[in-house]
């Protein structure tokens, strides 16, 4: 497996945030969790980053043990909600970033980073600075920052969180394309039903601290603590509302 | 490895931000019972109660704490009127430059300034001549080193009102108080209710740890009671300095009991003050 | 953490224990009994740390632009000043003893008799050493007013450096009769309202010493050892006298200035019509400098002002002993005391007895102009009175604080 | 109409703070200037060419006083963001910052008078050393608890972005923390610098006179008596600060305004 986490546990003071994670997930696969505000779904994704140090467990990645290891060194990168945009460098600069600390060739970083650009559809927006973006922009922005390092594992953290409706639904398919041509291997957290259904190549759950992943989508759905029965319901019976309406009018 | 750094980090903070107060505040302590000092053979508190018996630290606290009290509310009061009054002026390139200008000027400029103005043979006593409404400079009103500290209190609010009035307009923006002002008329309030409901309740809600802190700076200048005050009460700087640095070697000690005494209410004000809260109150 | 905590405290300490571990090199003991080309040798390519009063231009420009070049280029000395007047001193010298400072931060310090009784109390002065000076055998060690300083003997503990005498100042167009005694200050506050008052330092408690002797019957009631009954009987009339005239006084004796240069610069503006001060009121400097009237004039009062000579003394933990008697030396020569005589210049009167110098330096000193606002100290000598015990100027300070101005 | 009195307030208040600033020239410029003249009979560069040629030590003093004060802003600004981010990032920040508060408040002159045995014991006293690190640690404080508000979460986010991206703490220093607090950094440095370059009280006791900085010059000159070269003096101490403020106006306007 290309990273094995096991039998994670987190506490702040007494409270157990993180119980008992245990997990795998395949190269190049997304892993999607979903999880509602205070699930300790943040906590598991910056213990794997190295933010936070676990009080037990492994986390292997890659077959390397690298629980202890510095955030810095394990090439993981950690994505907010926020876009986080560096307020003083332009769109270019931004994603150029993790590059220029590696002291990578200018050449080549400018060869990157303009194919970037160019993924993300934002060829024309490289000399504009943070402020001047749109939030789906930024988002985007954010996103190359994070893949042109190459990373061995991204980690999204409600990353579609503050953006509108239809914003939102152009990102997916973007990542969606982003993670075939970079195969990336990523982690991908969100509270949004249809986006975990939607983003996974593997589906969790995490709920008080506990993560329980699903072996396929049927299981997911099949399962009344994720509410997805609910949803379908919900949907079902307004559509057969409709339904009625319509039949009556005529 | 972080923590080890970290803590390097925090024991620096505390040589350079705690032991130098700790120091003081106990060699001061030492002193004042006579424990060090030259002229002192050990252990006693007949400075403790020279000092409380005569009387002088009282009186000086008195004068100081009513001075900063006076000058607080002015400049406040001043500063607030002037937000109310004149803010879209002051937010004018020109003007909004001017008023930095005084932050620019010390305490011992705006003394000696205050000084050559009020004096009774200063520029309005000549101006007062000139007019022919005095005769000699005698005549004059008594307005520096007078009994009303009216030249400290001039000097302080000359000092700060600037600043506060800055720091209003500050928050003014900040805290969207035109927005909640227009709401406030809309739902019905008329202008007298904005500044009483909305207007003065958030300034001074949002500042008032920073008008303490001034209060305690105020209570504690050395400078300008130095040029401008009166022999006595003084205040309570120029009190402590000038009996620690005086000519009768056996009195120093009282000196340094009114050093910790001062010390010890301003400590017990910045705990007061800042202890109860979860946020750091300062800004600016 | 707790260890960690400790570092910096374990680094101030090492400052601590190594600053403290400087050791005075010269010999302290040997240097009273060295002869004088030794003592140059010593001082040659010192620096020497001078404190002294800094409150005058006249004085500051003798010192920096005479005084500094000179010994530089005789003796290859370098002179450094700074600022620091009685009170200033005597901490600093209690403060070094407490932190037990061998080698202190000031070589040779500028006194007059109150330091001087304070700094013999604790032991700050360095000394004998005046008699090893060349220049001391100008000087007329029997006169009284130079040999004894607020009426204890000064036994070569320091060097006289000026004379000078305590004259009241007016402005001679606006006060035609300026008050000689007591009574006739009664006169004077009753006619000139708020145009007086008492400095609250060591000028204007000179001031009350001078009244406190003519209470006392006669210009000698004050001499000898402090006597405790004799000050609180004259005391006791002094402040009644004041307090009785306080409505008079300048702001009706609510408050008084600060220092003798605040009453200087309320005379210059006239708010005050008639103040005091030492080296015969100071009036040459101030009236050719145009902060005072050329109107000024000076006097002394009838039953005597205090005359007094003012001193300079090494410190006990001096780092460059030899250095600063090179200094003082130099002070004390007819060239540096003529310079210094200069009406133009710091305008004081020299210290050396002008009939015991060969005789091309009394013609020079002879020849020094004659000031042409304030009176010459011999004009007044005839009522000149000697500083009374220290302990007078001392009890003066708490009790004027006391009795009149916290009343 | 019922605006009408407010231009004329404001133009008052211009004045009446334009007013000190030339008033303090004038009285430097001028010369035997006593009651109840109106004006100097004289008004010239007499005192400035006085003082700049011969030896009364106010441009040794300048330059003393600068080379003091741009010591304690850049060591005081510097220490202060570093070691402020350790102190707002300790679980015990409260107390610690209430710690800080506490020399914030003394007045610097009873302070000094307190620390001076300290200073002589460390041969700190009457030498620029003792004087820059006594007002160091008056500014220290400030410093501290001016960067307070500066170390939040997002900051520490951007930190930990910036760790997963492979930067060393180093990097984040340089590429981000420094950055993004210019502006702070900048005030910062014009505050601390105004504190040491407005500091009479500790300075004298620390300096014991040996250390003439301009403060110590102008009460030198008021206790002379010597109105025109302490006006002199005033303008030396004021004009800096003024020429710092409009080079910073752009900064400050942002961050304070």
């Amino acid at each position: 497996m290309f990273l094995e986490i096991q039998n994670i546990v987190k506490n702040f003071g007494q409270e157990q945030v993180v119980k008992n994670l245990s997990f795998s997930l395949d190269a190049k696969k997304t892993l999607s969790i979903l999880g509602k505000s205070g699930c300790g779904k943040t906590t598991m994704l910056k213990t794997i980053g190295g933010l936070l140090s676990p009080d037990s467990g492994s986390i292997r990645l890659n077959g390397e043990d690298i629980t202890h290891k510095k955030p810095e060194k394990r090439n993981i990168v950690y994505l907010y909600q926020e876009d986080l945009l560096f307020p003083h460098l332009n769109a270019f600069e931004n994603i150029a970033f993790g590059l220029r600390l590696k002291n990578i060739p200018k050449s080549i970083i400018t060869d990157r980073v303009n194919h970037m650009l160019k993924s993300l559809e934002l060829e024309n927006q490289s000399q504009k600075m943070p402020n001047q973006l749109s939030g789906g922009q930024r988002q985007r922005v954010s996103f190359g920052r994070a893949i042109i390092t190459n990373p061995s594992l991204l980690l999204l953290d409600e990353p579609f969180g503050s953006l509108d409706a239809g914003t939102r639904h152009r990102m997916q398919g973007l990542f969606k394309n982003l993670s075939k041509e970079f195969e990336i291997s990523s982690l991908f957290v969100t509270h949004d039903l249809k986006e975990a259904v939607l983003m996974g190549d593997e589906i969790g759950f995490m709920q008080a601290g506990n993560l329980k992943v699903y072996t396929d989508k049927n299981e997911f759905i099949a399962d009344p603590e994720t509410g997805v029965e609910e949803e379908i319901k919900f949907w079902g019976a307004l559509a057969g509302l409709e339904k009625n309406v319509d039949l009556k009018k005529h | 490895m972080k923590n080890r750094t970290n803590n390097f980090i925090i024991s620096l903070f505390i040589a350079i931000g705690v032991i130098p107060f700790a120091a003081a505040f106990v060699y001061a302590l030492l002193y004042s019972f006579g424990i060090i000092g030259i002229a002192n053979d050990g252990f006693t508190t007949a400075f403790w109660s020279a000092v409380w018996s005569s009387g002088t630290f009282f009186q000086s606290f008195l004068y100081s704490f009513s001075i900063a009290l006076v000058s607080i509310t002015l400049s406040v009061g001043g500063a607030l009127w002037a937000t109310l009054k004149f803010r879209k002026q002051l937010e004018q390139k020109f003007l909004s430059f001017i008023l930095y200008l005084p932050l620019a000027v010390p305490g011992i400029v705006t003394g000696f300034f205050t000084f050559q103005l009020f004096s009774k043979s200063g520029f309005f006593s000549r101006i007062g001549y000139q007019m022919g409404w005095i005769s000699q400079p005698s005549q004059f009103p008594d307005l520096v080193n007078d009994v009303f500290a009216f030249g400290i209190v001039l000097s302080f609010v000359t000092m700060i009102m600037p600043f506060f009035l800055l720091l209003f307009l500050n928050v003014y923006k900040n805290e969207r108080v035109e927005e909640l002002s227009v709401l406030a008329q809309a739902l019905g309030a008329n202008a007298k209710q904005v500044t009483q409901r909305i207007f003065l309740p958030i300034l001074i809600k949002k500042t008032w740890v920073i008008i303490v802190l001034y209060f305690i700076f105020l209570l504690g200048a050395y400078e300008v009671p130095l040029i401008l005050g009166q022999e006595s009460p003084q205040m309570l700087s120029v009190l402590i300095i000038q009996e620690i640095k005086q000519y009768d070697l056996d009195r120093i000690s009282e000196g340094y009991v009114i050093a910790v005494m001062y010390t010890l209410i301003v400590s017990v004000a910045a705990i007061l003050l800042f202890l109860p809260r979860r946020k750091p109150a300062y800004e600016t | 953490m707790y260890k960690l905590i400790n570092i910096p405290i374990v680094i101030i300490a090492c400052v601590l224990c190594l600053s403290c571990g400087e050791e005075n090199t010269s010999n302290n003991e040997d240097l009273k009994k060295a002869a004088w080309k030794e003592i140059t040798e010593a001082a040659n390519g010192t620096t020497v740390n001078f404190m002294m009063w800094q409150g005058s231009p006249a004085i500051n420009a003798y010192i920096n632009n005479y005084v500094t070049p000179t010994v530089k280029e005789k003796y290859n000395i370098d002179l450094q000043i700074s600022g620091g007047q009685g009170p200033e001193i005597v901490q600093l010298v209690m403060g070094e003893k407490q932190a037990n400072i061998k080698s202190g931060q000031v070589d040779m310090v500028w006194i007059n008799g109150e330091t001087f009784f304070q700094l013999r109390k604790v032991n700050g002065l360095w000394g004998p050493f005046v008699k090893q000076l060349p220049n001391a055998v100008y000087i007329n060690m029997n006169d009284s007013f130079i040999n004894t300083d607020f009426q204890q003997p000064v036994k070569g503990m320091e060097a006289p450096w000026s004379l000078n005498q305590f004259a009241i100042v007016y402005d001679s167009i606006k006060i035609e009769n300026p008050p000689k005694n007591i009574p006739e200050l009664s006169n004077y506050l009753e006619q000139h309202r708020g145009t007086f008052t008492i400095s609250n330092d060591f000028t204007g408690m000179t001031f009350l010493k001078s009244l406190l002797a003519e209470l006392g019957g006669s210009p000698n009631s004050l001499d000898g050892p402090f006597d405790e009954a004799t000050y609180q009987t004259l005391s006791q009339k002094l402040w009644d006298y004041i307090n009785a005239h306080k409505k008079y006084f300048w702001k009706e004796g609510q408050t008084f200035p600060k220092e003798q240069s605040k009453m200087g610069q309320l005379y210059a503006n006239g708010e005050l019509l008639l103040i005091y001060g030492f080296s015969e009121g100071g009036i040459e400097e101030k009236v050719l400098s145009g902060l005072y009237p050329k109107s000024t004039r000076g006097y002394a009062w009838e039953n005597g002002t205090i005359k007094n000579s003012n001193y300079l003394g090494v410190l006990h933990n001096a780092p460059q002993k030899a250095g600063a008697m090179q200094v003082i030396n130099f002070l004390l020569s007819p060239e540096a005391q003529l310079k210094k005589a200069d009406v133009n210049g710091m305008n004081s009167n020299t210290v050396l007895d002008i009939n015991s110098l060969p005789s091309e330096w009394q013609e020079k000193f002879k020849k020094v102009a004659k000031r042409k606002y304030g009176p010459e100290m011999s004009a007044l000598e005839k009522n000149a009175i000697a500083e009374p015990a220290p302990e007078y100027m001392i009890r003066l300070y708490d009790d004027f604080r006391k009795y009149v101005i916290e009343k | 109409m019922k605006l009408s009195w407010k231009p004329f307030v404001l133009s008052l208040a211009v004045l009446l703070i334009l007013f000190p600033f030339a008033y303090l020239v004038l009285l430097s410029l001028a010369s035997d200037w006593r009651f109840p003249d109106l004006f100097p009979s004289y008004i010239g560069l007499k005192n400035w060419s006085k003082i700049l040629s011969s030896e009364t030590g106010l441009l040794t003093s300048f330059a003393s006083s600068l080379l003091i004060s741009l010591s304690v802003a850049i060591v005081s600004t510097v220490s202060g963001f570093l070691i402020s981010r350790a102190v707002f990032y300790h679980p015990k920040k409260n107390t610690l910052t209430l710690l800080a508060y506490f020399p914030y408040i003394l007045a610097p002159v009873v302070f000094a008078a307190c620390l001076s045995f300290f200073f002589l014991k460390m041969g700190l006293f009457g030498n620029v050393m003792g004087v820059i690190i006594a007002q160091f640690i008056i500014a220290f404080p400030y410093a501290l608890l001016f960067f307070s508000s500066f170390w939040n979460k997002k900051v520490k986010s951007y930190e930990d972005l910036v760790a997963t991206l492979g930067g060393n703490r180093w990097q984040t220093y340089i590429k981000v923390l420094f950055p993004l607090a210019k502006g702070l950094l900048l005030i910062c440095f014009f505050q601390t610098f105004l504190i040491s370059w407005f500091e009479y009280g500790l300075t004298s006791i620390i300096g014991i006179g040996k250390v003439q900085t301009l403060t110590i010059k102008v009460f030198l000159f008021i206790k002379e008596a010597n109105y025109y070269y302490g006006a002199l003096s005033c303008c030396l101490l004021i004009f800096p600060p003024i020429v710092l403020l409009y080079f910073n106006k752009r900064y400050v306007f942002k961050k304070l305004a």
